[in-house]
Order: C-alpha cells, then structure tokens, then sequence
C-alpha cells in the first residue's frame, strides 16, 4: 500500500494521485491498483518525479468513481510495473486519445524532440495543458486547436515530417486507423491496448488479444506483431470471457 | 546425444509430451491454447465451462506469495453456448485439447458437455474440487465419494470421450474418491486442484486480498503435497494419473512422474518461467533423460515405487 | 521513535513479546531453550515428549525444499523420566516454558504430565496433528472432535496449568475440532501443526527422500493456510488462538494477528533467517508499529475481520 | 545424487570414496551422506582436488559398513556444506586421532607448513601415509613412531615450539585434553566435535552441546567458545535426544 500525498485535477474527469513508491517503471508499463474491499484495475504511471509517482484516473464507472473520492493521507494498493513498454527513439510522435494520453506521458518526458498530438472531445477535457507546452491539439467541435479527429491531424503532419515511430494510446478504432495510416506512410507503429486484466501477469488468459497477452506480451504492441493479431481493433473479451464487438464509433 | 523418446499415450490420446496446460490458465480463447501448443505443451486444457455466463469474483482474483500463487478467480466464463463458439476448429491447436466442465448440479454437467462442440475435444475433464467458488467443487459437497460417484456415473452416460476426474488434494480420503471416480467410469484422475483455501492478508490494508478472501494456493507450496496424492493414488486406482501442482522444472515433472504421473499438468509454472514453461520443462527432462541414460519417458512412471 | 508495546498476555502468561519458538524447533534441551530465549523469543516451546522413549523415523529425517520444508522426525525424545530430568530448574531459561505432550492413548499423556515437574512450566500444548508420525496425532485418529474432546478432557482432570490444543490444518472442520477442545476445557489453540504430508521425491536415486517417505511441511508453503486457519478459528471460538506457519519476518507475525493470533510460534523461521529469528520478527514488528503509528500490539489481534 | 568415481583404500577399516560435484567447501565443514533406504550422516570432506571431491569413511556400525560395500559408478546423495571450519593460521599444528584425521585432512592441504600429530590404534590404521610426508606419527603400542596418546606427543611438541592455532579432531575425551593442555600453554584451540544430528541445519536441536548447535554454530569451536559449554568432553546425546556420559576411556 501507498499513501496519496497529493491530488492533481488535470480536467472535470481526470485527477491525478500522486504517491512515493520507487519502481523501476518503463513508459508503456502499468501497474494493479487495489481498492481494499472494492476491486483492482490496471493503470498507467503517468508522472516520474525524483521520489513521486502519479496515476491520471478518469472517472468512468464503479471503480474510479470510488478512486476519484479519495484524498490525501488514503492509502491504496500497487502492484507491477506489469508489461512491456514502448520501444523509444528520437524523432518521433505520439498521439494521445483521452485519458490515453496518461500512458503517453513518460514517453514525451523522455523524449525531447517528440510531437504530440493530443485529441479530445472537448476543451475542458484537454490533460497535461501546463505540463507539455508545444501539443497539436484537435477536439470535436474545434473549439481548441485542429477540428476533427487525431487520426486527420496525424494524416495532415504525416505527410510533411518523417517519423521513426508513432506512438499511440487511445480509443482501440483509433488506434487501428492510426496503425493503418502509419502503414500506409510506412512508419513504424507502437501502439498500447486495453484488454479486461485479472492476474496482470500472463496465467490467468483474460486479456487474450490473438494469442498475444496483453498483460505481459503487451501492453504495447508493433505493427508487425499486430498484423498477426485479427482481434486488434474489432473484438475484445469482456469479464465473463466472452468475445464482443469493439464500438468502432468511439474513437 | 542419444534419442530419447517422451511422447506418451493417455488414455488413448497421444501425446507428443507429457506436459498440458492446465485448466484456468491461459485456456480462455482458442488463439491462446494455440499459442500455448506452439510453446510445447503436449495437450491444452480449456478453462472451466460451466453452464450460465459468470463473471466470477471480483479482483483482485489472482497474486503471488513467497511459495507460490493464491487464486479465487471463481470460474468466469462465457457459460456453454459462447463457449461453443469460441472453441470450435480445434484441430488449428495442433495438440489435443481437453475440456473443462464445471456444474453445481448433475444435470449442469451434462448440459455443458452436449452444448459444447464435443468431437472437438480429446477429453473431458470434471473438477470436483475447487476450494473457492460457491456452488461449486468443495464448497458444494463434490468432493466426496459419493458426490462423486454420481457425477461421474451421469458423466459417463453422456459421453465416449476419456472423462478426467480432477480432485483435490485436500481430501484425507482422496484415494477413496478417486476410487468411486474409477468405479462409476472415469478414465483418469487428475490430481490435484489447488489447495487450501489460503488466505494472504495485507497488513497495511488489514484486510485480505483477494475480494474473494480466500482462494486456492498454486505452485511450489504445492507440489510435495500433488506428489504424495500421486504417489498414493498411483497405489490404489488402475486408471492413470495426471499430475498436476507446482511443476515449474523437467525434474519437477520427472518427480511426479515417478510418483506415478503418466502426464503433468502445469499452470502457475507458466508464472515462474513464461509461456514456454512447457517446451523448457521438455528440454529439461530430455537433457536429464540423456545424462541418466533413460531412453523412454514412459520407464519412469511409478519408479519411485518399490 | 515512539515507544510501541509488544507485549502480550497469553492465559495469564505474560510474554516480553508475541514470538514463541515452535515444539520440535531446538527444544532438546534446556540449555538450548535458554539460547532460544536469550535470541528474543517471547516464550519457548519443548519438543514433544511421550512415555516411552522414542528413537523417532530414521534419516532423512528433515530436509529443506524451494516453498519450506518437509519433516517426519517421528517424536524422537528420549521419554518422560529422562525429559523430567532435563526440564527442570526452567527459571534458568529466562521465559516461560511451555511443554508439549504426546501420547498414543488417553493416558499416556496423563502419565506424561505427571511425570513432568509441571510446575517448572507456564503451559502445555498437546498436538493431536502430527501427520507423520504412526500411533500420535493424525495417523491415530486425535484430530477428530470426539477424540479432541476426550483427550483434552482427560488432560484437563490432572492439570491446573493453561492447556494448548495443537490442530492441524489438513482438517476441513478444524472449527469444529477446536470448538471441541474448547468445551472440554482447553485454553488455547495453537494453530497449525505442519501440513500434509507431502513427499520429496530424488530423481536420481528414484526414491522418496525422507526415511519415512512422507512429511509434514512448514514454512512459507504453509503461511496462507494457517493463516485461513486462524481467521476462521478467530470468529469460531473465543479462546485465544496462538497461530504458527510459516512465519519468519515481522511483516508475516503482524498478518498472521491480524487474522487473530495472540502469540505467533516460530519453526522454520530459524532455517530462514538464524536462530536469532525471533528478535528480528520483534524488531520489524516494532518498526512496522512506529511507521504506521500504533502503539500496542494487542490492538492489531483480529484486525483484520470486519 | 552423485557418482562414485574412484574409491581408495586408506586402511584396513579406512576407504575414501571419490565423486565430482562443485562445493565451496571450508576446512572442517561437512556434507550430509544419504544412502538411499538405509539413513543419512555427516561427513567430512577429506579431499579438495580439482573437480573431485572425496570423503574418507571408517567402518563403524550399518551405515558405514553398507558405505563401504559402494563400489565405482553406484550412487550417494550429499547435501551441504554445513557448518562452521576452521579459522586457518599459519604457524600450527593439525591433531588427529583416528579417523579424525579426515576433518583435518583439508586443513593440512592450505596450510603449507603445520605440524602434523597423528594417532592412531596401530600401525595399519594410520591414514594418508603417502599423502602428508611429514607427520608426528604415535600409536599405542609405539609400533611406529611415538609411544603413547597424540596428547602426550603434542605435550612434548609444544614445549619447545610456539604454535599459533592447535586444531583438532578426534575422539572427545582426546581433545579435552588438546584444549586443556593447550590453555596450559596458551596457545589457541579450535576443536571439531561430533554429536548426533538429524536436520544438519539448525532447527532440530539434536545435535545440542550446551546450547551450541553442533551442525551450525559448530562442528568448529574455539578455546573460548568451549569454555562456556559444560558438555564438552562429558555429555553427548543419543538419537532419543538422551544425555549419556562420553566414555573417557576412547581416546
Ligand atoms: C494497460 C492499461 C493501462 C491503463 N491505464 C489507465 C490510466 O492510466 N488511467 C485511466 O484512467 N485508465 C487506465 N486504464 C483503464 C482503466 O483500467 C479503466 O478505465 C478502469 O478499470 C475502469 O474501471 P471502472 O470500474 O471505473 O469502470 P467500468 O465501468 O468497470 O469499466 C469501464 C471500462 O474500463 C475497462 N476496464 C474495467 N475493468 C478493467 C480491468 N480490470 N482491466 C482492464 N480494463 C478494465 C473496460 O474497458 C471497461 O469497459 C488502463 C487500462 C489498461 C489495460
Ligand atoms: C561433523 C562430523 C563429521 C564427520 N566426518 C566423518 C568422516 O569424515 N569420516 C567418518 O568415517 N566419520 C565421520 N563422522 C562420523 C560419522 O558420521 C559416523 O561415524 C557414522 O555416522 C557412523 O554411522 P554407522 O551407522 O556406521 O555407525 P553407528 O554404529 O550407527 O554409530 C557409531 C557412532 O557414530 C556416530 N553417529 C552415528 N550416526 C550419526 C549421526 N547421524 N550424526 C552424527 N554422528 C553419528 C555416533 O557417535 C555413534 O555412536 C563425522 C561426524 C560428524 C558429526
Ligand atoms: C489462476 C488460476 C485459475 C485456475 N482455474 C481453474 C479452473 O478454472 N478449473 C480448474 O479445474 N482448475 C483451475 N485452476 C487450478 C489449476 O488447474 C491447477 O490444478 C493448479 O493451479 C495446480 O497446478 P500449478 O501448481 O501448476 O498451478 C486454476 C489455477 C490458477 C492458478
Ligand atoms: C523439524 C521439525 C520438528 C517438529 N517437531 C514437532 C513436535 O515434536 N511437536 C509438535 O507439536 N510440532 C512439531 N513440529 C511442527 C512445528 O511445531 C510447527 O507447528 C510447524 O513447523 C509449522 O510452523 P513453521 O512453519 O514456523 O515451521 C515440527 C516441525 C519441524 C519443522
Ligand atoms: S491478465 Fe491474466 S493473463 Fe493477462
Ligand atoms: S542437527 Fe538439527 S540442529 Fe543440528
């Protein structure tokens, strides 16, 4: 168990805890986090700071509802790093949808000439505004930065800046389509997936993506290992262990 | 080096190794079991089916101690008819895969088994002996013979496939058990489940961890205990054994072996080494065969015994 | 730092703190209790003593694996004539002493109580859990109720001395049996003696290691067990639980009284970590306290139930 | 398990057996020896050479009478090291008696130039003739060299030589008297003893000498260390963990 000894708000729905805990952490990595008596999920460090780590949580359901409730001085529960992380080079790009620009974070502290592209839906629900000066933003509605979708803006840069990698985080059709698009421009891809976690250590084969664990093979994934992977933007495995559909709207 | 020959025969399956992935890990999707047979695995074992949908209990539903895993995962699964679906074309895996059937009543057992796609599969396996999940295995009265002799005996009317009875290795009486799964028709034993239950409280917290409070301890804690339960039940049934508990190494699975396993599950080994736990621990028993001049796995079953 | 308290009172025995070296562990001789003490140990332990002199199971009588270890000494002791001669000016030890009687029938261990100078003790538990040993514990049916119940009555008649019923944890209704042992006059339960057996098998020499084939086994493979164990026996029964198994560090003494121990025995702990094991055990426990600011040990006891 | 190599007769009542097997072994340290379905005992290791290890063994009782019927190729199971060795100073001098010699027998192989004293009953049991060149040889019967006990011959050594260390091995009552003479001369004792053990680590208390665990805190004393044990030359425990008398005539 941690003690939170600070407490960020980055947007409405986003808060940051921030606890000592030294981990040997590699951006792209997660760890479990344990509410006693509740339930434990997967979360990405998002801040490295000498003695201090933070998680960026979005409010979104049962668990990080109770996770946005606690205050400093609570304690709760870590476990990892979990994962394997991203693969960082120089000259590069990441590409953040939401709260997936918590995984990106790390990435863009270590690299310093990285650009980023960071999509909301809205202005209010733009992170890390203060912390990264030079982002290409894009919303919804346009009302801060580029109007449409990550993937266009990245398909606007693309095309002028050569990239050694895209990094990307976010929304699973969006990643696909960002996958593609690198394809296409032939840049190498690294993207990081969401997939329901139990163990977070390989056993328990909850997090299946094609054979691939998410947990341990993954997070993060190449666009190599994810052209053998047919389950990577279309279907995901629920709690009970059944495969679904992957809402390709929420992107 | 000189050949040597580890491919074993289990209940008229063929195997190309003695080692299966055990049940609950990494048997969730098709794809998975594939990926596990490509890391040696000599036979793959689904996770649990039972008849409904669960979620099981909630996490945290598997970590780790000193001496090995505790787990209360509580038999999440698609129920049967998702199942069906998911486990279908089988023949993809490339090593036989066995089935994994759980019920709270007779009758669920034999729904799962005909709703499942069973000429799929190359076994079913029961488990009468999970220590954690309500309703089901110990904590539903399943493990004792009686119990046991009536699932097994409905089991048997379903099915021509080899049934796998799989016990618990907390029983005193796990002989007795095994011997009314022998009688009522089963075709092998697998011994053992996870034992216990065990509970891990975090002191910080005080309060257990697993939200199920407790769950069923895995791995190196275990293995003396599968190898003694081996060793006896390899005394008292005709049947063979499948060892199954804390097999991390080729002479852990030796060890057992020689208890009188013909083949050797593995799950939380696939914790300790990775994935490919399978093809090192057959590496491992290859190399030991070699340098103890041993040229036939199969000479090995029961040697411990006098 | 602040001042923490880690003393406790244990059947009106007051202990300098909760660490008690576990029957069979270095308790031959008093000299050796005396060494035991004289490295923090709240209290001692002797090894179990029966009637007649007993040359226990041959060697392999003790060997260690990757979880812990597996023991079948076989109550080797050298009778209660010889043992009243050795425990005797106990005061000399420095903490209480507590005896620990074994015997095959009801009487023996009367006979062996009075045959002790028991007013040089503080206690005496009595295992009725050993898994090894043929004629005691398990193998002559003491763990159950009834027989519980007996023996502790039986006990109970000659002795004025607080009387520790020692279980095991294979049982699945060890709640029942303490509850028996409780209503028959027993006032405390120490819990758990090893577990098991288990076997060790040497692939080289293709034989079982210990002489007596099967052992009992302690350690960190035993932990999450005792622990369950004791968090049932916590809300079970009123009595006073001294819980041992598996601990070796501060961090396991603390988890195992918050599952609801009042004194925490320690026996494989000197394997892991020296025969200073218990003033380590002490020193993190009381390091623990102050970082996390409670300052009597006494109120962690159960902490962990709702 | 290893196999037997070689095996080599010492003495009549004397074989060492030879096996290859990596063990940092310290001088007066020793292995635990199983012999499958028969028992298990402590040993010392009485050759360090290259890859092979050996273990010199007398025929005393069942355990070592089956020992010696173990021809090349047939298999022991060794456990250890365990213990405490000998704190080695040049400028010493090694005491044997009988096959106490073998504890010894490391010791005299680093130190290059000790003194040896070696008792034994008679002429044949002498052990490692051609092996140590310069041994102070005394036998009962004064059949070859010395007349007398090892102590009488030490007693006559240590008065015209200042030894650094006397180490010592051999039966009991023999080496109270090494210490006791020694103290005499001030000169500083290390002696190795035996008692019965079962665990050979630590936690079963058998091998208990006033409070000293032999198999850990031993089998290695010092002169100061015995000083505090009231066993040492009186009482040693059976199997049964019963205190007996030690018979002050075996010297
Ligand atoms: C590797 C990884 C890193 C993540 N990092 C972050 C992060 O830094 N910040 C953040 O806010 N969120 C992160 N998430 C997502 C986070 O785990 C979920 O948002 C959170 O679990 C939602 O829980 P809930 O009860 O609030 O919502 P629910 O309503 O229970 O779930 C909402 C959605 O969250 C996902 N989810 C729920 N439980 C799990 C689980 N056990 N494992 C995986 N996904 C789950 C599912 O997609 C689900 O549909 C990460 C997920 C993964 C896999
Ligand atoms: C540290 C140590 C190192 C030793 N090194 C050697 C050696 O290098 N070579 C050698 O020949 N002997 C050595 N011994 C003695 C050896 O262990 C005994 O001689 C042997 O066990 C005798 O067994 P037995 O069955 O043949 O005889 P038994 O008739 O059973 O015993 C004869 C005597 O051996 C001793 N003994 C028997 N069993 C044990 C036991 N489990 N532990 C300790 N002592 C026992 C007792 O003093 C007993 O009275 C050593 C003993 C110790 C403690
Ligand atoms: C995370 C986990 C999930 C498990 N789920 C199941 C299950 O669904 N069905 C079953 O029969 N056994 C299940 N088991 C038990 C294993 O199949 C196996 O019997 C046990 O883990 C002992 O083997 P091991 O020590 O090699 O892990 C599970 C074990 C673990 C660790
Ligand atoms: C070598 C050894 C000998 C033991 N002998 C006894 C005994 O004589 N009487 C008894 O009640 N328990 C005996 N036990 C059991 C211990 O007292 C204790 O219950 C058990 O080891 C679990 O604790 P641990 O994990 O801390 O070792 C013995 C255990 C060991 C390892
Ligand atoms: S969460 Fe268990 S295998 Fe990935
Ligand atoms: S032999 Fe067990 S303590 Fe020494």
């Amino acid at each position: 168990m941690v003690k939170i000894c600070d407490i960020r708000e980055e947007s409405p729905n986003v808060k940051t805890f921030f606890f000592e805990r030294k981990i040997h952490f590699n951006p792209g990595q997660f760890v479990m986090v344990w509410i006693p008596l509740l339930d434990e999920k997967p979360f990405t460090i998002s801040y490295i700071q000498e003695n201090l780590l933070g998680i960026s949580v979005l409010k979104k359901g049962p668990f990080t509802r109770v996770f946005h409730s606690k205050k400093a001085g609570d304690r709760i529960g870590i476990r990892g790093p979990y994962g394997k992380g991203f693969n960082l080079q120089i000259n590069s790009c990441v590409v953040g949808g939401g709260i997936g620009m918590a995984s990106l974070a790390t990435v863009i502290d270590t690299l310093p000439d990285v650009t980023i592209i960071q999509g909301a839906r809205n202005s209010s629900e733009i992170l890390y505004q203060k912390r990264f000066r030079n982002m290409r933003l894009c919303t919804e509605d346009g009302a801060v930065g580029f109007k449409g979708t990550t993937v266009d803006l990245l398909g606007e840069i693309i095309k002028k800046q050569h990239f050694r990698k895209v990094y990307a985080c976010g929304p699973e059709p969006m990643l696909y389509k960002v996958v593609e698009l690198c394809k296409k421009y032939d840049v190498d891809c690294e993207v990081s997936l969401d997939r329901y976690m139990k163990c977070g250590f390989g056993v328990c084969g909850q997090c299946d993506c094609s054979g691939q664990r998410v947990c341990v093979d993954g997070p993060v994934f190449t666009t190599s290992e994810l052209n053998k992977m047919e389950d990577f933007g279309k279907i995901t495995i629920t709690k009970t262990g059944e495969r679904v559909v992957i809402d390709k709207r929420i992107i | 080096m000189s050949k040597v020959n580890v491919s074993v025969t289990l209940c008229n399956i063929k195997l190309n190794n003695p080692t299966i992935s055990a049940s609950g890990i990494l048997g969730t999707t098709r794809a998975l079991l594939k990926r596990v047979a490509e890391n040696g695995a000599g036979a793959v074992t689904i996770k649990s089916i039972s008849r409904e949908p669960r979620e099981g209990h909630k996490n945290p539903t598997v970590i780790t101690f000193e001496a090995g895993m505790l787990n209360a995962v509580g038999y999440s699964n698609p129920g049967v008819d998702k199942a069906a679906r998911e486990f279908t074309n089988l023949q993809d895996v490339g090593v036989p895969v066995i089935a994994s059937v759980v019920g709270t009543h007779k009758d669920d057992f034999v729904r799962v088994i005909e709703g499942l796609s069973v000429t799929e599969f190359s076994a079913i396996e029961i488990p009468l002996s999970c220590p954690h999940t309500p309703g089901f295995g110990l904590l539903a009265g399943q493990g004792t013979p009686q119990a046991t002799f009536d699932i097994t005996s409905e089991v048997r009317k379903v099915t021509g496939l080899p049934i796998f009875i799989k016990l618990s290795p907390n029983i005193s009486e796990i002989c007795t058990v095994a011997k009314a799964a022998e009688d009522a028709g089963a075709n092998a034993i697998t011994a053992v489940n996870s034992m216990g239950p065990g509970m891990i409280i975090n002191i910080e917290a005080q309060k257990p961890i697993l939200s199920f409070q407790v769950g069923g301890v895995t791995g190196d804690a275990l293995r003396p205990i599968a190898v003694r339960c081996i060793y006896d039940l390899y005394k008292a049934i005709k049947i063979p054994v499948i060892g199954v508990g804390g097999v991390s190494t080729g002479r852990h699975a030796i060890e057992m072996m020689m208890a009188g396993a013909s083949a050797v599950g593995i799950g939380t080994g696939v914790y300790y080494r990775g994935i490919d736990v399978f093809k090192k621990v057959c590496e491992e028993m290859i190399q030991w065969m070699q340098e103890n001049s041993i040229d036939d796995i199969n000479k090995i079953v029961g040697a411990a015994h006098d």
